[in-house]
């Protein structure tokens, strides 16, 4: 397995992520598209800090931790406001949303 | 001396203006504005009379410097010659003597004082332009006679003939004025100075030969100028094609007609040409020659066929002015002024003598009115005329109202048939002879010393208008003063005026026989040198032209060359004294045919208007078409009426309302034409295109905001859409950089 | 000192007006009217005691004020500027008095916002910092946005907003053209914004400056932002709006002032700092080398025709206006002593002249509430007075000798037809077309028989009189004896011609 | 590189942990009072800005002029830049605050945890203004953009607000993932997430070809999509408006004027230090890049800025206008004279006080008008100079201020950053942003003349206490003085990075 298996694999992981972020019609797949986006930067890191840095540096893999942390607090953001969305519109299709324009 | 006497001279009439003014803004005025005018130009005329002794052989001018920027100075100041102080004494007594004759009538008129003061503004503009040394005094004085000209043509300004005839006036004088303006424009980047007189004047520097030369380009541009210069004279003398705003400028007050449409400010244009003499090279002077004599002929031939009597005298005034042009053309300088000074005296004489009949008939005017018209328009029919635009005949100045009068004011006709027969040329008491005959002399001289066509040919325009001038001048006094009154009505109300009105026509009158004696005139009055024009002949004059032998004095009116010639003084005598022959030939030869054609006007006239042998009509019909012309003045406010109805129906595609009022003349037509085609496509572009142009770009500024605005769906998908396609987007073209 | 006082009295007015109660307009109007007279005192003091020593700036103060640009706040008069400060100080009380009673609503407001805008006219013509000058340029368009857009006619808004953006566009054009010459002024510490300094180091062979394509493109820069303010076909549109839709006392100052800054602009900078740039866009070669003079030529012809097309009495003035600056141009094109000098007496005849129409027009437009011409007829014996100082208003602005507007007209062409001479000619059809349409307006409004609408107008009142008569008499005044203006600035005009002239010698 | 351990950085830190302290502070406070007493939480919430201030006061004098302190093992660095961008959020916090305490649309109950959230998002501020390291840049950009998503979408049953919150999160979450990827891919080509390595490997790798200029081309891109989301620069801005005009007002102006200063902080720390090397920039020709950004920026921001209607979005369009005038100054980072990218990075900041006071000054207004006239319209301005003179005066000089008109300080802002573009030799660029300028001028014309030549319905004047008019005048004086006073422009140049 050399760096480059991981680097094509999260490009693949970031394009599906993005993907899902402008085709889905939910505002739940979208958050899951963002989680992907996220995962393949922190698929990235982790491949980097082991395959370009020294061992001993491992500040990949720790970027990636917070990146996790940080993922984890966007979701619960994220889900929160959904549900606001969702009392004011009665439904999370993304286009339906679109009150402000212009 | 002479600066305070000037100076008085130019302050009088202006302090009687400027009180007018200064009250005029306190909505006052002062009580006896006519004695406080008339006065002030008594008191220049006595300054000018009294300069008559003051006038040095070798005249200096008396400048003080203008306006001066690093190199280039403008000065103003006086040249007093012999010329300037005789122009002093015509205007100053013209003036006055118009001043008193208004006091009786403009009586009652309800800008009375008004009146006057305009009379002083205008003595004291045409003063200014007389004395002053140099071009731009000149052209201020010039532009400030029009002014007043425009003013007092415009005195009766609810009159829309008056409204209009005074800004018909100052516009066409104005386009001449144009052409003067860029002849001094050319001489000024020649010489750097407009001042003609002192050292470094124009007419000192021109005889400098790194002016004009040898070469033909330093004559040409000269010429050029030269021509250029005389437009203005064209414009303010009313010489074809501009004459047209004489006629009309009739509509004003008849003692302003007398002093500034006939005697002072119309020669004024006479007085510029004689002024620019040294700068006259052979071709521009042919140029004024021809224009003079044209004018002469065709004003003459319309006088004929008027029966407004100030019209008849309009249309004389421009022939007149035609003659003197036609005498500086030809190099008759001292016959052009002396014919000025005549001119001025006798055909004030007669405007006044009119405008003392008018004002006989005045009275009747009111209730009159209407029945006139129709006389008109049955005049018209049986003539089967056309009236030209403009020439509807108040009652009160229609000959064919008049007649008989002869009994009735015996003052006027006398002074105005002395007047009559100076002007047509009557032998030998009259000094309107003296002049007329000095100009056909020197025309024919000029003729056989140059041998040149052109001048037989004008000098035979001259004799012809000589005696036209003649005939309608006594068709005039039949028609006026004889026969039986045509309106019995008005008649019986017509009256001697009173004495205010008569003095000065009797003053006038004595002025009239040769008072202004034609051999101390040429005794005095010596043209100018003409440097350029290398003249064939280099006389030296022999002793007897300055002994009292009349004719052979008046002989040498017209050789101005010969006396140019004298500075550069070839001892040539027996050259000279061909010329002296050959001018005393030509003389006796104009005197003769100048009093057949005289006598043979005066008698043809008699026998049409007195004894009534043939009637005019009878002749108006068998030659209709020649009659028509004369009748409609050649046609000239017709053929622009003419064009500006084409443009009428051009317009009424354009704009819905159009004021016919507007249509007069050439330059109102110019201005119509401007008016209506031009300016108002003018407006339109700049409102359609130059605005339009900006506001286009301010459209499509805020469609571009439109469209921006339209991609901001409110979908937030698009959003991140945008975002990836700029992300790729700027990969792409970065990557291929 | 003197001068800084002259520039910020006005400013210390619009305060005073500021902390007044708005219901006291009584007091507003004499504040303000004080106000305006003090520098019009000064002014009056300045030329009392003017004299040329050398070309060495009057009244002169320099203190620095922004030290990272080294800008300094640098204001001193010459003969140029004087004879403008002169004009403005003038104008200042004419129109606070013009504004006495025709002002309805705001009193207040309206006269801060004056004081303000006198305050910036005044800076303007006497600074001699670059970025104090374009502060001071740009500190007029506000309040004369606010008093067109305000206290405007109908069409107000429109009106105002055309001239801000208009002048605004310019100004940007111009704005860079100034970062440009400062940058260029020399090494990062010792640039400057002097204009005095910066004329000497564009005389300095070899300097950036001097260099010739550069003072083209700088030129072009502050042409454009000047021309709109002249203004120069094609960017005059905004004038007869603006003056059609302002108030009269407004339209005073914007025809009397306003427009005279862009061609002070041109003088000072144009021709003063540039004159590379203008000897290229001057020397007669071509078709650029007669751009200038061409710009004049069509400005005059243009502006006169336009005028003669109009039916609405001010807009006829506001273009005439356009007409009569086409002459300044022309002078200035030329170059030489006669056309500059020419050029500067038409700014300050045209300013006095122009004002006084404006103010003509508002009387009649105060009693008759409309400005179509062809809706008056006979005033002429129903209000002598004000057909009298029409008369001479018109007569003096369509060049009649004797009145200060000839000479201006008479030198820029006399000294144009120098060095441009078809166009000179050519542009002598204004002055007939100049004619014609003032004596054709004359005619329509104060001639034939009066309408009957108007049996019952006032005639005109003393305070209007006391407005136009100093004008009238600095028209007749000048017109007989010009030399009283032109003393103050021929050294000047000397110099800087001999400068130009010398350049475009050396450029051909 | 010398770096301070965690311990004796905390003394450095103590702007920041203050922030916290009284963050916890107004929740636990809040807990205590009564509803309607919950100002008392607003105000301790400014004590805190208070101490924070003071703080910063502090180790910035301990830290001397010039000199530059890297804390956390070079995690963040304390510098004169980050001292000034920490200043200018605090003051800006403190201005939200004071809207907050006066808008009407911000309901009591919730105003603790309002003001708490507010102190945190000045928290995550601050490093971004000072972070150096990748980790920092991602950890700092993330607590501000979450606890603004929330504060965005704080006006419960308000369908608006929680639009806006909807769709600032799903763009900003986006935004930020795609950032972090060009992150991780920077961190791969150096193998170091501090800046300055970076700015020293990458081109040493660029040399050795072991990467290539399109990875690199590509990274920058990434990265900017979540720099430039942040300050709202072309294409990344089209959340704004919408996120602007949805939020509560006060949040509104803090996200136009903090969010998009740190945003900008991060942007020039990022790419001075990280990409410092002209080579680098060269190979990938960022300078046009960059510039050609801020072109769109200003003129799509204007442009949309004309045909609209609602003074808050309108307010939106041009603050993205204003982003794209500071981009100028950015775009000379990419010059290879120093002294020029002095220039630009001064401008900015000159720039970013000025935007700071008419900006907020602006907003402010319309949060008074939304109070009184209760709409956000323009035509709840029509006849203002009549109902409040006062106000529309400040108005006035805020708009004329925000158009560039001399004596304001807007005019001397753009003066700053057009002669250093111009030094800069982007003419072209200086002459799109001054015609900009002059479209710019329809727009807020509409405003003044809403105010000033339109009358409105009713008449009867607003009422505004004493308080209001303080505030006001705390923006209407700097406004006017700013530009003409020398200090300012001496005060910018301290800042600069080094």
């Amino acid at each position: 397995m050399s760096l480059q298996h991981y680097l094509v694999i999260s490009a693949i992981l970031f394009s599906l992520g993005i993907f899902a972020v402008l085709t889905r019609k939910n505002a739940i797949s979208i958050l899951m598209g963002i989680e992907l986006i996220l995962n393949s930067c922190n698929l990235n890191f982790v491949a980097f800090s082991r395959f370009v840095t020294p061992p001993e540096n491992i500040d990949g893999q720790i970027i990636a931790i917070f990146g996790i942390v940080l993922a984890a607090a966007e979701a619960a953001v994220f889900l929160a406001i959904i549900l606001a969305i969702y009392r004011e519109f009665g439904s999370i299709r993304p286009d339906e949303v679109d009150t402000l324009k212009g | 001396m002479v600066v305070p006497l000037i100076s008085i001279i130019l302050l009088c009439p202006l302090a009687a203006f400027a009180i007018f003014a200064l009250l005029g803004l306190a909505k006052r005025s002062f009580p006896r504005q006519d004695l406080l005018s008339t006065a002030a130009m008594l008191i220049a005329l006595g300054c000018s009379l009294y300069l008559l002794k003051e006038v040095v052989p070798k005249p200096e001018p008396h400048t003080v410097d203008w306006i001066s920027l690093g190199k280039i100075t403008f000065s103003m100041g006086f040249y007093l010659d012999i010329v300037t102080v005789i122009m002093l004494i015509v205007v100053t007594l013209v003036s006055s003597l118009v001043h008193i004759f208004s006091i009786g009538y403009m009586h009652g008129d309800p800008r009375y004082p008004r009146f006057f003061a305009y009379l002083s503004l205008f003595s004291f503009s045409m003063l200014f332009l007389v004395v002053s040394d140099n071009l731009l005094g000149i052209y201020i004085g010039w532009e400030l006679v029009g002014l007043c000209s425009y003013l007092l043509i415009g005195f009766w300004f609810e009159k829309d003939s008056a409204a209009n005839a005074c800004k018909k006036a100052f516009l066409t004088t104005r386009v001449g004025d144009v052409g003067m303006f860029i002849g001094m424009m050319m001489l000024f980047t020649r010489f750097d100075t407009l001042s003609l007189y002192g050292d470094n004047g124009i007419f000192t520097r021109i005889t400098n030969p790194e002016y004009l030369t040898a070469d033909a380009s330093g004559i040409f541009w000269l010429s050029i100028a030269g021509v250029l210069i005389f437009c203005g004279a064209i414009g303010k003398s009313a010489q074809v094609p501009l004459h047209t705003w004489l006629p009309d400028a009739m509509e004003g007050p008849t003692p302003v007609s007398a002093l500034i449409h006939a005697a002072t400010m119309v020669a004024a244009g006479v007085y510029l040409t004689a002024r620019m003499f040294p700068i006259l090279t052979p071709s521009s002077s042919l140029v004024i020659a021809y224009v003079g004599g044209i004018t002469a002929l065709v004003a003459a031939t319309i006088a004929i066929v008027r029966f407004d009597i100030k019209r008849v005298l309009a249309y004389s005034t421009v022939s007149q002015l035609g003659y003197m042009m036609l005498a500086i053309g030809a190099g008759s300088y001292v016959a052009g002024l002396f014919h000025l000074t005549t001119h001025a005296f006798f055909k004030a004489l007669l405007f006044l003598g009119s405008g003392s009949v008018i004002h006989a008939f005045h009275a009747m005017h009111a209730h009159h009115d209407e029945e006139h018209t129709d006389d008109n328009e049955h005049e018209h029919d049986n003539h089967g005329l056309v009236h030209a635009h403009g020439s509807e005949i108040p009652p009160d100045q229609d000959m064919r109202n008049m007649g008989g009068l002869r009994r009735k004011m015996p003052w006027t006709f006398g002074t105005m048939l002395v007047a009559t027969l100076s002007i047509s040329g009557v032998p030998f008491f009259f000094s309107g002879f003296w002049s007329k005959d000095a100009i056909l002399a020197g025309a024919l001289g000029k003729a056989m010393v140059s041998h040149s066509p052109h001048y037989y040919i004008l000098f035979g325009m001259a004799l012809i208008a000589a005696g036209i001038t003649a005939f309608y001048m006594f068709r005039l006094i039949f028609m006026t003063f004889f026969g039986e009154p045509r309106n019995q009505e008005m008649h019986d109300m017509a009256h001697e005026s009173p004495w205010v009105m008569v003095v000065p026509l009797l003053v006038l009158a004595v002025l009239s026989f040769p008072v202004v004696n034609p051999i101390w005139f040429n005794d005095y009055v010596k043209p100018p040198p003409q440097p350029h024009i290398h003249a064939p002949q280099h006389a030296q004059l022999g002793p007897d032209t300055k002994t009292g032998d009349a004719n052979s004095g008046f002989a040498f009116f017209g050789i101005s060359e010969a006396e140019a010639a004298e500075e550069e003084s070839g001892k040539n005598t027996e050259k000279a004294n061909d010329v002296y022959r050959i001018y005393k030939l030509s003389h006796n030869i104009a005197m003769v045919l100048s009093i057949c054609i005289a006598g043979l006007g005066i008698l043809l006239s008699w026998l049409f208007y007195h004894r009534r042998k043939f009637s005019a009509e009878s002749v108006a019909t068998t030659f209709r078409p020649v009659y028509n012309l004369f009748w409609n003045k050649y046609y000239f406010d017709e053929f622009y009426d003419g064009v500006l109805v084409a443009l009428t129906v051009w317009k009424s595609r354009l704009f819905a309302k159009f004021d016919l009022s507007i249509i007069d003349g050439i330059v109102n037509g110019v201005a119509t034409i401007t008016r209506q085609i031009f300016a108002a496509f003018i407006g339109f572009f700049d409102n359609r295109v130059v605005d339009g142009i900006v506001n286009r770009v301010a459209e499509v500024t805020w469609a571009a905001g439109g469209r921006i605005r339209r991609i901001q769906t409110g979908a937030i998908q698009t959003y991140l859409f945008v975002v990836l396609g700029g992300i790729v987007l700027i990969i792409l073209i970065f990557r291929a950089l | 000192m003197l001068l800084s006082l002259m520039i910020f009295v006005p400013l210390l007015g619009m305060i005073v007006v500021l902390l007044l109660p708005r219901e006291s307009e009584e007091l507003i109007k004499r504040v303000a009217l004080v106000f305006t007279l003090i520098p019009l005192i000064l002014a009056v003091y300045l030329y009392m005691t003017y004299n040329q020593p050398d070309l060495e700036h009057l009244w002169k103060q320099d203190v620095p004020w922004i030290d990272t640009f080294n800008i300094q706040y640098h204001v001193g008069i010459d003969g140029l500027s004087a004879i403008l400060i002169l004009l403005t100080a003038l104008l200042g009380p004419i129109c606070v008095l013009a504004s006495w009673r025709n002002i309805e609503k705001g009193i207040k407001a309206y006269m801060a916002l004056f004081l303000l805008l006198e305050t910036g006219m005044l800076g303007f013509f006497a600074a001699l910092d670059l970025f104090l000058f374009f502060v001071f340029f740009e500190l007029t368009l506000l309040p004369m946005y606010f008093l067109i857009g305000v206290w405007g006619g109908p069409r107000r808004e429109y009106a105002a907003i055309k001239f801000f953006l208009y002048t605004l566009f310019g100004s940007v054009l111009m704005l860079v053209a100034i970062i440009a010459v400062y940058l260029n002024s020399g090494i990062p510490d010792d640039r400057t914004f002097d204009i005095p300094t910066l004329i000497t180091l564009a005389g300095t062979p070899g300097h950036a400056l001097a260099d010739p394509v550069f003072q083209r493109w700088i030129f072009a820069g502050f042409f454009i932002g000047f021309a709109v303010k002249v203004p120069i076909f094609p960017f005059h549109t905004w004038l007869p709006d603006a003056h059609v839709e302002a108030p009269t006392a407004i339209s005073v100052i914007l025809a009397g002032v306003l427009l005279k800054m862009g061609t002070y602009g041109l003088v000072r900078i144009n021709m003063d700092m540039l004159p590379e740039g203008m000897a290229f866009f001057t020397n007669g070669v071509g078709f650029i080398g007669n751009s200038l003079a061409l710009l004049g030529f069509i400005n005059i012809v243009y502006g006169s025709f336009c005028a003669l097309a109009q039916t609405d009495f001010k807009k006829l003035v506001a273009y005439s206006s356009i007409g009569h600056m086409g002459f300044v141009i022309l002078g200035l094109a030329a170059g030489n002593e006669t056309g500059v000098t020419g050029a500067i007496l038409q700014m300050f005849n045209h300013g006095v002249i122009s004002a006084m129409l404006f103010l003509l027009v508002g009387v009649l437009y105060d009693r008759a509430h409309h400005r179509e011409i062809d809706g008056f007829g006979g005033l002429g014996n129903r209000m002598p007075v004000y057909t009298g100082i029409t008369v001479l208003a018109f007569m003096a602005s369509l060049g009649l000798p004797g009145l200060s507007g000839f000479i201006g007209e008479a030198f820029s062409l006399l000294g144009a037809y120098e060095r441009f001479q078809t166009l000179a000619i050519l542009s002598t059809i204004g002055i007939v077309v100049g004619a014609a349409y003032f004596l054709w307006t004359l005619q329509r409004v104060f001639l034939g028989t009066l309408n009957p609408k108007y049996e019952e107008l006032p005639e005109i009142n003393r305070r209007e009189i006391l407005t136009l008569v100093p004008l009238g008499i600095l028209t007749i005044v000048l017109g007989i004896w010009p030399h009283f203006a032109i003393e103050m600035f021929s050294e000047t005009v000397t110099e800087l011609t001999t400068k130009i002239m010398g350049t475009l010698e050396a450029s051909l | 590189m010398d770096y301070l351990e965690n311990i004796e950085s905390l003394a450095y830190f103590s702007p920041e942990i203050v922030l916290v302290v009284f963050a916890a502070a107004v929740i636990i406070l809040d807990l205590l009072v009564k509803n309607r007493e919950s100002e008392k939480t607003a105000y301790l919430s400014l004590v805190g800005l208070g101490c924070s201030l003071v703080a910063i006061l502090l180790t910035n004098s301990i830290l001397g002029t010039d000199e530059s302190k890297n804390l956390f093992f070079g995690m963040i660095r304390l510098d004169g830049f980050a001292v000034f961008f920490k200043v200018l959020l605090l003051l800006a916090t403190a201005a939200t605050i004071l809207f907050s305490l006066r808008s009407e649309e911000l309901d009591a109950r919730l105003k603790g945890e309002y003001y708490a959230l507010l102190l945190a998002v000045t928290f995550g501020m601050f490093l971004m203004a000072s972070s150096t390291n990748l980790l920092m840049i991602f950890i700092s950009l993330e607590t501000v953009s979450l606890t603004s998503y929330i504060l965005a979408g704080f006006l419960t049953h308000s369908p608006r607000s929680s639009e806006a919150a909807f769709k600032y999160i799903t763009y900003g979450a986006v935004a930020s993932g795609t950032m972090l990827f060009g992150l991780s891919l920077i961190y791969g080509m150096t193998g170091t997430g501090d800046l300055a390595a970076i700015g020293q490997q990458l081109p040493i790798v660029l040399a050795e070809g072991q990467v290539t200029t399109l990875g690199i081309l590509i990274a920058i891109t990434f990265i900017l999509a979540g720099i430039g989301y942040k300050i709202a620069s072309v294409p990344f801005h089209m959340w704004s408006p919408d996120v602007y005009e949805g939020a509560p007002i006060p949040i509104t102006a803090f996200l136009s004027v903090a969010s998009k200063a740190a945003g900008f902080a991060l942007f020039l720390r990022f790419f001075f230090s990280g990409f410092g090397n002209s080579e680098v920039m060269q190979s990938i020709d960022l300078g046009l890049l960059l510039a050609i950004v801020s072109a769109l920026t200003m003129t799509i921001g204007n442009l949309a800025a004309l045909p609209q209607r609602n003074v808050k979005r309108l307010l939106a369009y041009s603050s993205i206008a204003h982003g794209g005038y500071i981009l100028m100054g950015a775009v000379l980072l990419t010059n290879g004279d120093a002294a020029i990218v002095d220039k630009g990075i001064g401008a900015i900041i000159f720039y970013l006080i000025v935007y700071f006071f008419m900006n907020l000054g602006a907003f402010y207004v319309v949060v008074l008008i939304a109070n009184e006239a209760g709409t956000e319209m323009i035509e709840g301005y029509r006849g203002l100079s009549s109902r409040a003179p006062l106000v529309a005066g400040a108005m006035a000089i805020f708009l004329a201020s925000l158009i560039g008109i001399p004596i304001f300080a807007g005019f001397f802002g753009k003066w700053v950053l057009f002669t250093a573009v111009i030094e800069g030799n982007l003419y072209w660029l200086a002459f799109v942003g001054l015609l900009n300028s002059v479209v710019s001028l329809y727009y807020y014309a509409r405003i003044l003349k809403a105010m000033y030549f339109e009358s409105a319905e009713d008449t009867e004047r607003f009422s505004f206490s004493k308080g209001t008019f303080a505030l006001l005048s705390v923006f209407v004086v700097p406004t006017l003085l700013i530009g003409l006073l020398n200090i300012f422009y001496s005060l910018s140049e301290k800042f600069t990075l080094q």
